[in-house]
């Protein structure tokens, strides 16, 4: 048990020290406080999809439950942002109810298939309303807590290193209960899960809501983070499948998969969109400017982060399926 | 678990800054849509910014250009500008373009004092926030309704219906278009906002011919704009007139469609056959340049572009560009640039739009008058 | 008095406008060992599925234990104490062996230590010891029918339904499953067994119902079931009829 | 009058919805696949259909000679390479591979042709007839769907009569089974994507004179085509050509009576609607339970 304990707790005061060792450095905390994120995000989806095994394509939908029902709320009155948060806790909690007892009664394509579908409802509906701030978004100007600087990056460092915290300690006590054993029964056979005397509705349910909850707490934090939104930016079924990925790389059904894979992507992504890397060869004189490859990478390579991206993609499907972790792994123990 | 934690660290490594020199020339950014849902628009934006550079470095003005791509996500676009202001250094920013993003980047400027020249984006409130180190040369979303209806109010429409792109320039422009039509007595008959990208838009249209408007005002991007009008002529919607606010009804492929688009009429930030010194001949340049027509966007862009590097270089520093910026006036392609403080804006030039119409395959200048060659045709015929 | 733990009166089963069980009637008493017997497409499988719930039955009763469970789900059906194995086996692949035996301790119990110990019992009952780490996916077909019996076991069932729990077995291995099955019964669980081997169902069963296109054909011991002219036909007459 | 209008317009876009449900329904049917890149290959047919046009003069209508048997070997191809390697993954893993597909054709086309819109018009682009004194009817449309027409009686001959289209049905029915009775279930996937893909390029180059044509227009069909499969019955033919019909007048019929920014809010709802109460969609035989 001690043993156990150990890497967690180094990891953990790694993340805790991190901020006070790289200094006052905005940007790549920013991309820290990114890269916890899609962490937290991937390991709320991983307890649905990753133990239950159910694929939820349309996670935007409590991501952007809890970023709206903050905003709203903080924009009109002078609630502490803690108690909007739980009320996005809560409009998302209901959303997922409600799913739950629509798709749940589905599986495997049609699961997927209606997850999508009900986020793109909740999509349209926030953009078509007007309280939400429709198409223009929520602007938010001013927040306080307990009088921190908000203006800082390092509350929303911490913040979201509580939130990742709580979604793997959760992970971990679902995990080494009888629910996770439930999960796990229900991912590898509903039929033989069933007859095993599992409530599938009812574990599904649970397991939803939990993911559900944790999810729509990150997307409060966003939003007070960002200080502005719209349904492009938290409601985007790109931002669903930005979530799974995150969840893939690392390893689905494992505690460390999603933190592994957002590690690995989220610098990867922002090295290819600001494109040092390409910037870097030329400067440095490892590829002549004027060559065509030189021309490419210093002009082109920004375009094409997101083909970069989807070949990535492909390639993990093909040859990691199982995530980075599932390199590691050998049957058994 | 030994491996795994081997593979934590290389998973780590690309979070390590790579090392960036200082010294050399100023330094000023430019965040764009590069990729993502308005890549069209942001392509437009690079062309003009590149011609700006080119043009100023042959002017002796020496300025390194950092380009960032945000993708349209805000995200993206605070990273860039934290990127740019932390780690590269640089005194000034043009950019970003997406209303959203350039919300986002707006609020935090002060906050690392680095004045931002917005050069596109319409949203109203980014320079109504008093924010002190945010630019902004185009003309809010409130304008383009405004300075349509006005070069309609003389022929006295009556009624109005409203097609528009359910973003959230279409929002916004819609909204001021609502409340300029109640100032001029105009009724609403119909008011239908769409998802983009859709093919068929006929439902939509016979339902707004019924309500048989004096006037049709449109808000589409790219090519709706197209799709909309091939649709309105197929279900035989003539109003009085067709009023186009948004890019996809000042765009070059829009004027080639001479069967649908003639004589609708849009408001734009720039023309090509405007009287501001310089238009003519960027046009010209553009052109020959990128094989097509220079967009209000890419003359946007070209003229912040232009701005910024012209202040920077003299300033030297973020503090000093702002003040240069605050206090400083232009005459470009652009017509006279000026960062005044006005209605609630702030830092906001008060860019006059131009109204233009479609006169065979042509765009017009029609309005205002100072500005124009053309006569605006009223009624709209087929 | 006997004491009678499930009763089945007058099923009947319709998919669509095809008849699968057609008014079935029988009743199994208490630690009994009852054969379901049958040719191919007889219904004994249809039957398995409506009993736990897999299936709701279109008409008909079906009380276990004195309780009415027709439209139960299949999770309530095994809490209630009637569980059942599959024909197809279905081990949860990717999990050890043991943590899918725990998986089925933990209908009666909510502790991971008990859910444990009481998995690491039933995985001995069937001698499987010496597997119990190994991922159930990798395990060959005839221990992944003995895991599935461990983990069935591990519900504390009643009733337990097996379905073709011999079925791709060699003969030591068919005989070793039915002495577990024996020592099951001898601890105090009744036993409803479809099987295709006569042999083997013959020698273990206190009394066989026989399934033929859905309708009840015959009831008794096995050596009744065994002379039965209605029965030898529908095994051997199949496809000449006389 | 408006309501006729609404039905017209509503049912010739359908059609072409139509079209690009079926490839994908077939897709579903033999190969179990939920392929997210639909959208991007009809993409792709638009763009074929558009250089055809504009570099060897063909009419758009007449380049589906070209560009079906070409998407169909892209298809094919894509399959072999990709999906094929795939097929025995869990579902997700699939959904994801044929999304990382799309990304990929989408940015290569985003590189290759810029992310400017073409239009491309054709004499016909925007002319029409009416009928009923004030109800139009759009040429293009009209040409599309009777060319969609032809193009859904031909597959359903061939899955009906030929010996390829009845291994198809075998291999979609129980892929276990047609495996047993000698059917190359592989070859068949290959076949069904290469369809698939061509009815997917097809309807692009059909829509493509009436829309316009972009690295990312495609995306905008592929919940539709999903929610057509769903309606008509994951696999079904026939199915997805009436789906097809039926999300194009609702939709129609939603902008005229309810109103435009609600109407794909409505298609949605449908489409829970449909996955709750009939999960096996109108004309599907396989449950979605």
């Amino acid at each position: 048990m001690m043993k156990q304990a150990i890497i967690p707790a180094l990891l953990l005061a790694v993340g805790v020290l991190i901020p006070l060792l790289i200094g006052e450095n905005p940007y790549i905390t920013g991309i820290l406080i990114t890269v916890l994120m899609m962490a937290t995000l991937a390991s709320a989806w991983n307890i649905l999809g990753g133990y239950a095994g159910q694929y939820s394509f349309g996670h935007a939908a409590y991501f952007g439950a809890g970023a709206y029902t903050t905003m709203i709320i903080l924009s009109v009155s002078d609630t502490n942002p803690l108690v909007a948060m739980a009320a996005g806790v809560v409009v998302a909690g209901l959303i997922a109810l409600v799913t739950g007892a629509i798709v749940f009664r589905l599986r495997g394509h049609y699961f997927g298939l209606a997850s999508i579908a009900v986020a793109e409802i909740v999509r349209l509906v926030v953009l078509n309303l007007e309280f939400t701030g429709g198409a223009q978004g929520i602007l938010l100007t001013d927040v306080k807590f307990y009088g921190l600087d908000l203006n800082s990056k390092n509350p929303f460092y911490y913040g979201m290193l509580i939130a990742l915290v709580l979604t793997l300690g959760i992970t971990a006590l679902v995990r080494r209960s009888r629910t996770g054993y439930y999960l796990q029964a229900i991912r590898e056979d509903q039929d033989a899960a069933a007859s095993l005397g599992i409530n599938l509705a009812y574990h599904k349910n649970k397991a939803l809501l939990i993911s559900a909850s944790l999810t729509s707490v990150v997307g409060s934090l966003y939003a007070v983070y960002i200080r502005f939104i719209d349904t492009h930016a938290v409601l985007d079924l790109r931002l669903s499948i930005e979530i799974i990925l995150t969840a893939i790389i690392g390893g689905v059904g494992t505690l460390w998969g999603p933190l592994f894979g957002a590690m690995l992507l989220v610098p990867l992504a922002e090295i290819l969109r600001s494109n040092v890397l390409g910037e870097a060869l030329v400067t440095h004189g490892m590829v002549p400017e004027s060559s065509p490859v030189g021309m490419f990478l210093k002009e082109h390579l920004a375009h094409a982060h997101v083909l970069v991206y989807g070949i990535i993609t492909v390639l993990c499907i093909l040859y990691l399926p199982k995530g980075i972790l599932g390199l590691f792994r050998r049957s058994g123990k | 678990m030994k491996k795994a934690i081997l593979s934590m660290i290389v998973a780590a490594l690309p979070l390590l800054p790579l090392s960036s020199e200082a010294a050399g020339p100023v330094k000023i950014g430019f965040i764009n849509s590069i990729t993502g849902k308005e890549a069209q628009i942001g392509e437009n934006l690079t062309n003009g910014a590149a011609m700006a550079v080119e043009d100023m470095t042959a002017k002796g003005f020496s300025v390194t250009v950092i380009k960032e791509d945000d993708g349209g996500d805000p995200k993206n676009a605070l990273a860039a500008y934290e990127k740019l202001v932390t780690r590269d250094n640089v005194i000034g920013v043009v950019g970003p373009y997406t209303s959203g993003s350039a919300n986002v980047v707006a609020s935090r400027a002060d906050q690392y004092n680095v004045p931002l020249l917005v050069p596109a984006a319409a949203k109203e409130e980014i320079t109504r926030k008093g924010y002190k180190n945010v630019f902004r040369l185009n003309a809010p979303a409130d304008v383009y309704s405004l300075v349509l209806m006005k070069a309609v109010a003389q022929y006295k429409p009556k009624t109005i219906a409203y097609v528009y792109a359910a973003t959230d320039f279409g929002v916004s422009t819609v909204k001021t278009a609502q409340d300029n039509a109640v100032s001029m007595g105009l009724k609403e008959v119909a008011n239908e906002k769409y998802q983009q990208g859709q093919p068929d838009y006929r439902a939509t249209l016979a339902k707004v011919k019924a309500a048989n408007p004096d006037l049709v005002f449109l808000v589409s991007y790219d090519a709706d704009a197209i799709l909309l009008m091939r649709q309105a002529k197929e279900i035989g919607l003539a109003p009085k007139a067709f009023l186009g606010a948004g890019a996809g009804y000042t765009t070059a492929q829009f004027a080639q469609q001479k069967d649908i688009s003639n004589l609708v009429v849009s408001a734009t930030q720039w023309t090509d056959d405007v009287n501001w010194p310089g238009a003519a001949d960027f046009a010209k340049r553009y052109k020959a340049k990128f094989a097509k027509e220079p967009s209000y966007h890419a003359a946007c862009a070209y003229e912040a572009m232009r701005i910024m590097i012209e202040t920077s270089s003299k300033a030297g520093n973020a503090s000093a560009v702002q003040q240069k910026l605050k206090s400083g006036s232009w005459n470009g392609i652009m017509g006279p640039v000026k960062f005044a403080d006005y209605n609630g804006f702030n830092n906001q030039n008060n860019h006059p739009m131009l109204v233009q119409q479609l006169q065979g395959g042509k765009y017009e200048t029609v309005y205002p008058a100072q500005f124009s060659k053309a006569k605006l045709v009223y009624p709209f015929k087929r | 008095m006997i004491k009678h733990l499930l009763n089945v009166n007058h099923v009947n089963k319709y998919f669509g406008g095809n008849v699968a069980i057609s008014d079935v009637c029988f009743s199994v008493e208490e630690k009994q060992i009852f054969g379901l017997i049958g040719p191919n497409g007889a219904g004994k499988t249809t039957m398995f599925n409506c009993l736990t719930g897999y299936y709701p039955v279109s008409s008909g009763d079906i009380v276990f234990d004195g309780k009415k469970i027709n439209n139960r789900r299949p999770d309530e059906v095994c809490r209630l104490g009637m569980a059942r194995t599959w024909q197809r086996v279905k081990p949860l692949g990717s999990l050890s062996v043991l943590d899918n035996v725990m998986v089925g301790a933990f209908a009666v119990t909510r502790s991971l230590h008990t859910a444990e110990k009481m998995a690491r019992e039933q995985i001995h009952v069937v001698g499987l010891d010496d597997y119990a780490a190994q991922l159930a996916g990798s395990l060959p077909i005839g221990l992944k029918k003995k895991l599935e019996l461990a983990r069935v076991l591990a519900t504390k069932p009643k009733m337990l339904l097996l379905d073709e729990i011999c079925g791709g077995l060699n003969h030591t291995e068919t005989w070793a499953i039915l002495d577990i099955i024996r020592s099951i019964r001898n601890s105090g669980t009744t036993i409803v067994f479809i099987e295709h081997d006569m042999k083997a169902v013959t020698s273990i069963c206190d009394r066989i119902v026989v399934l033929n296109a859905g309708e009840k054909l015959a009831e008794g011991t096995p050596a009744e079931i065994t002379s039965n002219r209605d029965v030898i036909e529908a095994y051997l007459g199949g496809g000449h009829h006389a | 009058m408006l309501f006729l209008q609404s039905l017209i317009s509503g049912l010739l876009t359908g059609g072409v919805y139509a079209l690009a449900g079926i490839g994908m329904s077939l897709v579903f049917g033999v190969m179990n696949v939920s392929n997210f890149a639909h959208g991007d290959l009809m993409m792709l047919g638009m763009y074929m259909a558009y250089f055809v046009f504009t570099l060897l003069h063909i009419d758009p209508y007449i380049s589906l000679v070209l560009v079906m048997p070409a998407a169909f070997v892209f298809g094919y191809g894509l399959e072999k390479m990709f999906i094929n390697r795939v097929i025995h993954h869990p579902h997700q893993n699939q959904i994801l591979l044929t999304i990382g597909l799309g990304l990929i054709m989408s940015n290569t086309a985003l590189l290759a042709f810029t992310s400017d819109p073409r239009i491309l018009t054709t004499s016909y682009s925007s002319s029409s007839f009416n009928i009923l004194r004030d109800v139009s009817v759009s040429v293009p449309l009209l040409l599309s769907f009777m060319i969609t027409c032809v193009i859904t009686a031909t597959l359903y001959l061939f899955l009906g009569k030929s010996r390829t289209g009845m291994a198809l049905r075998a291999t979609s029915q129980n892929r276990e089974a047609a495996q047993l009775m000698g059917i190359n279930v592989s070859r068949m996937s290959a076949i069904a994507f290469g369809i698939g893909t061509a009815l997917a390029a097809t309807a692009g180059a059909l829509i493509a004179p009436t829309y316009y044509i972009h690295p990312l227009a495609g995306h905008s069909f592929l919940l539709k085509s999903f929610t057509i499969c769903v309606l008509g019955g994951l696999g079904s033919v026939v199915g997805a050509t009436v789906g097809g019909l039926i999300i194009g007048v609702i939709e129609a019929m939603s902008s005229t009576y309810i109103s435009t920014d609600w109407k794909d809010v409505v298609v949605f709802v449908l489409f829970l609607a449909v996955l709750l109460f009939r999960p096996q969609g109108l004309f599907g035989k396989k449950g979605g339970q």
